[in-house]
């Protein structure tokens, strides 16, 4: 799966994107950042405040426990701040 | 009429504002957002995720005309980096009603702070920092809802 | 920044919005009435009576500022004849706060339907008649003094 | 003191404007337009519909009660329809 990463996100790991395949009991958006924060200090550290972090599967806005089957872009960012 | 641009360079109003007239109807309303100098600040940068930008201000305008009687939706969001008293953001609705044209502007300026993907740097000088989301402005998309 | 014109000619509202942005705020909103071709008309004719014109849209930005915190208050009203999908007026607001510049244009325009001395005239082909107050307007307008 | 009409009210009559020195009795809006009415069977129809005249004494809109006293231009128009 695509990993995209935005903002403050993307600064704190130093990449705009990068590829992961979940283990198979990763099922939500949620396990999948349990996992991800397990992979480096830099995604433990970029991903530990879960107040602060946003989803998009496919371009669509979820939530953590949104099922993350069947998407191929997994989108991690802070809440918005356009207009 | 939907039209939806994320643009790095300046837009037109007039032509924008042109374009709902020609649609027919009596009343065409804008809000402009305009960069800020508050407590400092110098510039904005902004940041968007290409491809989902455009949609959800498509589907911005796609729920302001289930909610008025809209000929014409316009979102144009600017992207990269502007000066204090640069336009950053234009809607731009037409309707047969003044008040569906100014309450769906409301509306949608309201919508695309909560729900476009777009992040926002203020640069004061040299100093940089990521803007937080504001409270306020869940609260005011919230009132959509009710 | 008040500023009110009674023009023949057509409005730029580029340059109107421009001036209001340069008031250093964040929010600049426009509402713009247009002719309508409904029930077959083809063109308006709109006088008004000189001096007392100006004064009440002054005094109608004057009201606004009172109740918003407005930096720019512009009323641009058109006289003379106008052909369908022609501009007529034109009202915007600039402020700190995105909900005061586009509640106000709303008052602007309500307020201005009923306080200011223009009337307007309808042209079908050769056939003419002058327009009727609305008792909606009266009644829009009237919700801002409750 | 200087009458302008605007509108419907000025074609009825066929002017835009006209002078009149309203006798010591006429104290109010009101009060004149009884007093015009008696000018002319011009006068009489444009002033007949009360419910469709508005007046400003020196460019305030004024109610039909309001006292002429002092004022130079009285204007009579039916309700406005700008916007």
């Amino acid at each position: 799966m695509k990993l995209v990463y935005f903002a403050r996100v993307r600064e704190a790991l130093g990449r705009n994107d990068e590829d992961f395949d979940f283990p198979a009991n990763v099922l939500t958006v949620g396990d999948a950042l349990d996992w991800l924060a397990t992979q480096s200090p830099l995604h433990a550290e970029a991903l530990a405040d879960r107040s602060k972090l946003r989803f998009a599967l496919d371009q669509r806005m979820v939530k953590a426990d949104a099922a993350i089957a069947g998407a191929s872009e997994f989108a991690i960012f802070p809440p918005v701040t356009g207009g | 009429m939907i039209r939806v641009s994320v643009q790095r360079e300046a837009f037109d109003i007039a032509a924008e504002t042109s374009a709902l007239e020609a649609t027919g109807v009596g009343a065409v309303a804008t809000f402009t957002g305009i960069v800020r100098g508050d407590d400092g600040v110098t510039a904005i940068e902004l940041e968007h995720y290409p491809g989902m930008t455009e949609a959800s201000l498509r589907d911005i305008c796609d729920a302001a005309q289930e909610q008025w009687q809209l000929a014409g939706c316009t979102i144009i969001h600017r992207v990269g980096r502007m000066a204090v008293g640069e336009p950053i953001v234009l809607v731009a609705t037409a309707s047969p009603h003044r008040a569906a044209a100014l309450e769906s502007c409301a509306f949608l300026i309201d919508r695309l702070k909560t729900d476009a993907p777009f992040w926002k740097k203020e640069y004061r000088g040299d100093a940089v920092n990521w803007v937080e989301q504001k409270s306020g402005d869940i609260a005011r998309a919230d009132i959509w809802d009710s």
